[in-house]
C-alpha cells in the first residue's frame, strides 16, 4: 500500500503544473472565479477549451482510439487535481463529457467526421434534450415523439432543464421512435440543428436571476434519419451509457477543496461558529477525495470499482451546498448583494460592496440548491446506495 | 396568560391581508419591494401611525401588533421597509426625537410618504456638527428621504437629510430585488438624536421583530406551497407525498415552523426588559429555521424549487435576506453565548 | 395576546417555591441529579412521594373528584417548572400518570377503593405489561392469551421493555381475552399481582449497566375476573386513553431547560464547538417550553389542542440526547467514567475523577438513546405528525 | 499510488481474525478487556514485535500494518491495550529509549508480558530524579508495569515502574469495561527518556492512528449487523428494511463508513512528516462518525439496541471511549484550525 505518486506520476503533475502556470490566462483563471451559475460562461469556455485543444489535452478522458491522450486514470486525477488549484474554469461539458464519447462509441464513421471535430474546435455547442415537463428522473415516461417521415424524422415534444440551450446550437436528444413497443424500447437518440425550424428556446430564470436552465420546444422538427447516432430503439442503451459517463468519470473533491481554500483565503481568518463548518467542509472534502482516489485506484490496476462510487455525487453536492452557505455567511450584509447583471466579471457589473467575491455568494448559494437536484436528487442516490450498496 | 389575538388585532391582520390579497399573487410575490403606491395606500390606512407611540400622535401599537402585520406581508411576500422605517426609525425618533424632529420626519413616514433608513454600519466620524465616512450596506437607502446614522460604538444617533449637500449614495441591489445603497457623508450637517445605546437597541429590537414575524410568514407560505406541491406532484404513478421520506422531511417542516412561531411569540409578549434579550434568541433560532425551510421547500419542489418562477424560490430569496439583517442568526448566537 | 402570569398565578407560582424550598430534602436534590437512568430509583421517588403527598399535591394532574387539587393546565405546568428548577426527584410514573387515571376513570368502586390509596401512599408500585417480543409498537399483535376458568383468567404470555418491573408488586397489562374477534376487540385490561405463582422476571441490562428494564414471562397466572379494569375485550380502548395521557400531561421544556442551566453551572464555562451547541440545544428547549405552553394556554381558555401536540415527544428526546452528549464532551476524558455500582449517589460508588457529575455522564448519555425509542420511536412520532399535522 | 495490501499484510489480517474467531463472538465481544492470556498469545504470535522498530528487535511493521490488525481487533471488539502499550510506550522507548531501557520494557511488551499505560495529563511536577503529583485518567492503568509519563508542556517523558516506591493508583472503570488509573506519586524516582516533545506527538500520533483503526472495525461490526437486523426484523407485515426511510438511514451509515475509512487510509499512507495533521484530521472526522454511526445503529436495533445484550450497544460504548481518547474530535477539530 503506497500513496506516493510514482517518479512518472509526479513529473507529470509538474508537466502539468507547468503548463498551467504558463498557459492559463489570468481574465479566464479570474472568469472562473466570479462564475455564479453551475456552469462555464460560454466565453470563457471557448477560449480555455482552445487552449487546452492547442495542448492536445482537451478530451484528456477520452481514450486514445478516440484522440484522447490516453492517459490513465490516475493522470486524469492528477490534470484535474491541478487545474482545480490552478482555478482554471469549467469546460462545456454537454459536448465533451456527455456527446462526445456517445459519438465515438456509437457515431457510425461519418457521424465522427462530421461532428467530433466541431465539437472540439468548439463550432458545435451543444444541449441535452432528455428531461420532460412532468417525466424528472423516469426516462421511460418519454414523451417526445419521432415519425418517420422519408430521411426524415419529424420530432415534436417538448424538453426542460436544458441548460445552456440559448448558446448551443446542436442538441442531442432521446425521443420516442416507437410508441408500440416497452417503453424503454421505443427510444432512439437524435442530434438536432438547434437551427432548424419548429425549434423555441424559453429561457427558464433562475432563482438567482442566472440564465442557465430552458425548456425546448420542438413543433414539427425535421431531423435527417442520418442524424440518429445508432440504431432505432437503441437511445435508452446510449442514454444509459452516457449517464454512466456523467456519473463517473471526473473528481469532485479536488474542486471542492480548492474553492474551500479560496474562500479561507477570500473571506478568512473565520470565528466562531464558521470555524467548525469550515474545518468539516474540509475535512469532508478531504476524506472525498480520498474516496474517489480509492477508486480511481482500482481502476488504475484494473480492479472494477466497488458500490463506492454510488456515493460521491451525494455527498459532493452536501459539500458545494455548504460552502456556498459559509461564503454568504462569512460575508455578512456585503453577502446579501445580488446584482441583475451578468456575467459577474462583466464591464457592466456595478462595484461591489467588500469584493468581488461577496458579490457573487448570494448567487452562488441559491444556485448551488441545484446540484441535490439535478442528474439525480440526493433522495434517489440515497436510494440507489441502500439498493446497490447497502443491499437492501 | 392568553394567546387569543384581541379583536383589534383580528381586525388588523383582516385588513392587511385584505389588502395584500388584492395586490399579491404567486405570480408577482416576493419579486422585489411592492410598489411605492401601495407603501402609501398602507399609510393612508392608518398601519404606520398604528403602531408609532402616542406621544408622536400615533396609537401606540405593541410588539405583538406589529407581529401581526408583518407575519401578513411575510405570508404574501410583500417586501416592504416595515421594519426599518416604521419600527427602528421613526420608532425611535417618535420615543426619542424632539417636537420638530417628530413633526419633520414622523409624520410623513405616517403618512407613507417617507421612507427612512438605518446605517448601522460602516467608518463614521462625526464632530458633533458634520458626519464624513462612509456606511456599509443600507437597507431601503436609495428610496430613503432620510437616514437615522448610529455614531461610532453606537454612542447615540443623529439624523440626516437624504437631500443634505456632501452626501451621496450609491445603489446595490441586493438578492431579495430591494435596492439598499452604499451612502457616503462629505462633511455633512447632521441632527443629533438625544438618544442612547439602549435606546437604539431598544429600537433595533423592534425591527427585528417584525424581520422574524415576516420570516414566519413566509416560511408558512412556503410550507403551505410544499406541502400542496408534493400532494400533487406525482411520480413513479403516486403522490409524492405517500413516499415515508418525502412524509418525513414535511414533518421536520412542521415541527420547525411551530417551534419558530413559538420563539416569534415569546418574543413579543415578554415584559419590555426581556425584549432584547428574547428578540436576539428568536433571531438566533428562527434565522436559521427559515433557511434550512426554505432549502428542504426547494428541494422538495425539484427543479421548479431553483427557478424564478414559483414563490418557493423568491421566498427563498427573501428569507435568506431576512436571515441576515441585523447580524444573522451568527451574531445573535454570538451575543446569547457573551 | 399576555405572557404574563396573572396575580393569582404568580402567587400560586411563590407558594410552590416556598413549598420545595422548604419540602424538598438535601439528598433528594442531590439523588435526582445523580440518577443515570431514565426512571427515578424507588427508594428516592417514594420518598419524594410521600412529602408530596402529605401536602396533597402528589396526584396534581388529576381531577378533583378523582381526589386530585382542581389545578388548571397553567397550575400544573407552573407546579412542574418549580419542580424542575428545584431539581426535584421524578415520581413513579406507571402507577401515579398511567394506571391511576385508567382506574378513576375506568374502574369499579370497589377497585378504586382497594387500589388508589395503595397507589397513592407507595404501597403498590406498578409496572406496565403491554410490550410484548416481535411486537414493537404494534398492539394489536398481542399475544398474551387470558382464558376465563371460573372467576379467574388463566394468562400466559410474555411482556418485555417492562421498566423497573424488579421493584413492582403490581403490574397492569393487556391480555388477549378473545382470540376469535378482530384483534383490537379481543383485547382486555388486567390487574396482576406480581407475587402470584407464574410470574417470573428476568431482567434486561442496558448498555449503561443500569438495570431498568426487565422480560415478564407469566405462566399460568391465576387472576382473578374482579381484577379486570373495564369490560372484557375494553382494553384496547382503555389502552388508547393510557397512552393518550401518557403522551399529553406533562411538559418536557422546565425539565430541559433546567438540567442544561445545570450542565453549563457545572462544566461550563464552554469553549469552541461546545458552546454552539450548547447555545442551539438552549434556544430549541425555550422553543419547546413555549410550544408546549401554547397548548397549555388553549387548554385553559377551553380551546381544543391542535395537532401542534404531537411534535413535543420527538423535539424533547431530542434536546435530552444533545444535552446528555454534551454532558460527556464537556466533561472530557472524565466523562468516560462509568462504575459498575448502583444507584450513582449510593455509598458503594468509588471516588470519581473530577465531580460526581461527570462520572454520571456517559451512563446518561447510553440511557438517553431510549429517549428516541420507547413509548413510540422518533420515526412512528414524523409518521404521525405527517399525517395528522401536516395532512399527507 | 497502490491500495493493495501486500501477501504479508493479508498474512497478518487473516492470523489476527483467526485468532480472535476462536474467542471473540456475538455473545462476549466487547464486554470488557480480552483475557491477559490472550493478550499474551498475541505477544507469542510475534503480533507486537512485528509492529515495533528493528532497532529494538522488532520487525518494523508500518502504520499501515498496524492499522490491519487494528481494524481487525475493531471488528471482533477485542478490547487490548495495543494502541498505547505496543505503539505508544514501547514504540516510543524502542525509538527513543537506551539499550537498558529497551531490554528492561520494550522485551517484555514483545512477548505480551507487560502492559505499558500512558500517562499524558494531570499535575506532574518532576525534579529531575522524582515525580510528585496525580496523573488524569490513565487508561489501562491498573494492568500497566509501567508508566510513560509525559512531562509538563510534554517538556520530555520519564519512565516509571508501577512497582516504584510512593506510587499509587485508584481503578476507574471506564465505559467499555476497561480499567483505568487516577496515579498518584510521592517522591517517585524516575528514568528519563530522551524524547522531545515531537518524538511524544509523533508516537501518540502512531498510537491514534490505531485506535481509529479500531473504530472503524467497530463501525463495520456495527453496520453489519445493523443491515441483518434490517432486514430480518419485520413489522406490518415487512421486513423494516423496506421501508424508505430506514434505507436512507443505512445508506447514510454506509456513506459514513466509506468516508471514514478513506481518512483512516490516508492517515495510514501518507509520509511521515504529514502523519501528525493527518492522524489529527482523521480523528477529527472518524471520532465524530462513530458516534453517529453508533447512535443511528442504536436507533434502528430499536430496543434492542439500548441493552447489553447485542454487539451494537456494547459497540456503541467502546466507540464513545475511542472516540474521546487522546481529547477526542473536539480537541483534534481545534488543533486542526489552529
Amino acid at each position: 500500500m503506497d500513496l506516493a505518486l510514482s517518479p512518472a506520476q509526479a513529473a507529470f503533475r509538474d508537466e502539468v503544473r507547468a503548463f498551467l502556470r504558463d498557459a492559463l490566462p489570468e481574465h479566464l483563471r479570474h472568469g472562473a472565479r466570479l462564475t455564479s451559475g453551475v456552469f462555464v460562461e460560454p466565453d470563457i469556455g471557448r477560449e480555455w477549451q482552445a487552449i487546452l485543444e492547442a495542448r492536445g489535452w482537451l478530451v484528456y478522458h477520452w481514450p486514445r482510439d478516440a484522440g484522447g491522450p490516453g492517459w490513465t486514470p490516475i493522470q486524469r486525477w492528477i490534470f484535474e487535481k491541478e487545474c482545480a488549484e490552478a482555478g482554471t474554469p469549467a469546460l462545456p461539458g454537454m459536448g465533451l463529457k456527455l456527446v462526445g464519447p456517445v459519438l465515438y462509441r456509437f457515431g457510425t464513421e461519418t457521424q465522427k467526421a462530421e461532428y467530433l471535430p466541431k465539437l472540439r474546435n468548439g463550432e458545435h455547442f451543444w444541449a441535452q434534450g432528455f428531461s420532460e415537463p412532468g417525466a424528472g428522473s423516469d426516462l421511460a415516461s418519454l414523451r417526445t415523439r419521432a415519425v418517420r417521415d422519408g430521411d426524415h424524422y419529424v420530432v415534436t415534444g417538448q424538453k426542460i432543464w436544458t441548460t445552456q440551450a440559448q448558446f448551443a446550437n446542436r442538441l442531442f436528444c432521446l425521443v420516442r421512435t416507437d410508441p408500440e413497443v416497452k417503453p424503454q424500447r421505443g427510444i432512439s437518440f437524435l442530434l438536432i440543428d438547434m437551427a432548424s425550424p419548429g425549434v423555441t428556446v424559453r429561457p427558464i430564470l433562475s432563482a438567482s436571476g442566472d440564465h442557465e436552465l430552458n425548456e425546448v420546444f420542438l413543433d414539427e422538427v425535421r431531423v435527417p434519419v442520418a442524424n440518429r447516432v445508432g440504431d432505432e430503439g437503441q437511445g435508452w442503451t446510449i442514454a444509459k451509457f452516457l449517464l454512466d459517463n456523467e456519473r463517473g468519470g471526473s473528481s469532485f473533491g479536488p474542486q471542492l477543496i480548492a474553492d474551500l481554500a479560496r474562500l479561507r483565503a477570500l473571506a478568512g481568518p473565520f470565528e466562531g461558529e464558521l470555524v467548525t463548518r469550515a474545518t468539516r467542509l474540509a475535512l469532508e472534502a478531504e476524506a472525498l477525495e480520498m474516496t474517489e482516489l480509492r477508486t480511481l485506484i482500482e481502476l488504475e490496476a484494473g480492479t472494477p470499482p466497488g458500490p463506492r462510487t454510488l456515493v460521491t455525487k451525494l455527498i459532493a453536492s452536501e459539500i458545494r451546498q455548504g460552502i456556498d452557505e459559509l461564503a454568504v455567511d462569512a460575508f455578512g450584509l456585503a453577502g446579501l448583494q445580488l446584482p441583475a447583471e451578468r456575467p459577474f466579471y462583466g464591464a457592466d457589473v456595478p462595484a461591489p460592496v467588500g469584493s468581488r467575491d461577496a458579490q457573487i455568494a448570494a448567487g452562488r448559494y441559491l444556485n448551488s440548491r441545484a446540484w441535490s437536484i439535478f442528474g439525480g436528487t440526493s433522495e434517489i442516490q440515497l436510494t440507489v446506495i441502500a439498493k446497490n450498496a447497502v443491499g437492501l | 396568560m392568553d394567546l387569543t389575538p384581541s379583536d383589534e388585532q383580528v381586525m388588523l391582520g383582516d385588513m392587511v391581508r385584505r389588502f395584500l390579497a388584492d395586490r399579491q399573487n404567486t405570480a408577482n410575490m416576493g419579486r422585489g419591494p411592492i410598489p411605492r403606491d401601495d407603501w402609501r395606500a398602507l399609510g393612508e390606512l392608518g398601519l404606520f401611525s398604528f403602531l408609532l407611540p402616542e406621544t408622536a400622535g400615533g396609537m401606540g401599537g405593541r410588539p405583538q401588533d406589529a407581529v401581526i402585520i408583518a407575519e401578513e406581508l411575510g405570508r404574501s411576500m410583500a417586501i416592504t421597509p416595515l421594519a426599518e422605517t416604521v419600527l427602528l426609525c421613526a420608532g425611535l425618533i417618535a420615543r426619542r426625537g424632539s417636537a420638530g424632529q417628530i413633526a419633520r420626519w414622523v409624520q410623513p413616514v405616517m403618512q407613507g410618504e417617507y421612507i427612512l433608513a438605518y446605517a448601522g454600519g460602516g467608518a463614521i466620524r462625526y464632530d458633533g456638527a458634520c458626519l464624513d465616512g462612509q456606511t456599509h450596506i443600507v437597507q431601503h437607502g436609495m428610496d430613503a428621504s432620510a437616514f437615522v446614522v448610529a455614531l461610532p460604538e453606537r454612542q447615540g444617533a443623529v439624523l440626516v437629510s437624504a437631500a443634505a449637500d456632501g452626501l451621496t449614495r450609491t445603489p446595490v441591489r441586493l438578492a431579495d430585488g430591494t435596492v439598499a445603497a452604499e451612502v457616503r457623508f462629505d462633511a455633512v450637517a447632521a441632527d443629533p438624536l438625544e438618544a442612547t445605546a439602549n435606546d437604539l437597541d431598544t429600537a433595533i429590537a423592534h425591527a427585528e421583530l417584525a424581520t422574524i414575524a415576516e420570516m414566519i410568514g413566509t416560511m408558512t407560505t412556503l410550507y403551505e406551497q410544499t406541502v400542496d406541491y408534493i400532494q400533487q406532484r406525482r411520480q413513479f404513478g403516486v403522490a409524492i407525498g405517500s413516499f415515508q421520506v418525502i412524509q418525513h422531511r414535511a414533518a421536520r417542516l412542521f415541527v420547525m415552523l411551530e417551534q419558530s412561531r413559538s420563539m416569534m411569540l415569546k418574543a413579543a409578549l415578554v415584559e419590555e426588559d426581556e425584549r432584547i434579550r428574547m428578540v436576539t434568541a428568536a433571531k438566533a433560532y428562527v434565522a436559521d429555521a427559515a433557511l434550512r425551510l426554505a432549502q428542504d421547500a426547494t428541494q422538495l419542489h425539484g427543479g421548479m424549487g431553483v427557478t424564478d418562477e414559483l414563490p418557493v424560490g423568491r421566498g427563498h430569496r427573501r428569507l435568506l435576506v431576512l436571515s441576515h439583517l441585523f447580524g444573522g442568526a451568527l451574531a445573535a448566537r454570538a451575543r446569547l453565548a457573551s
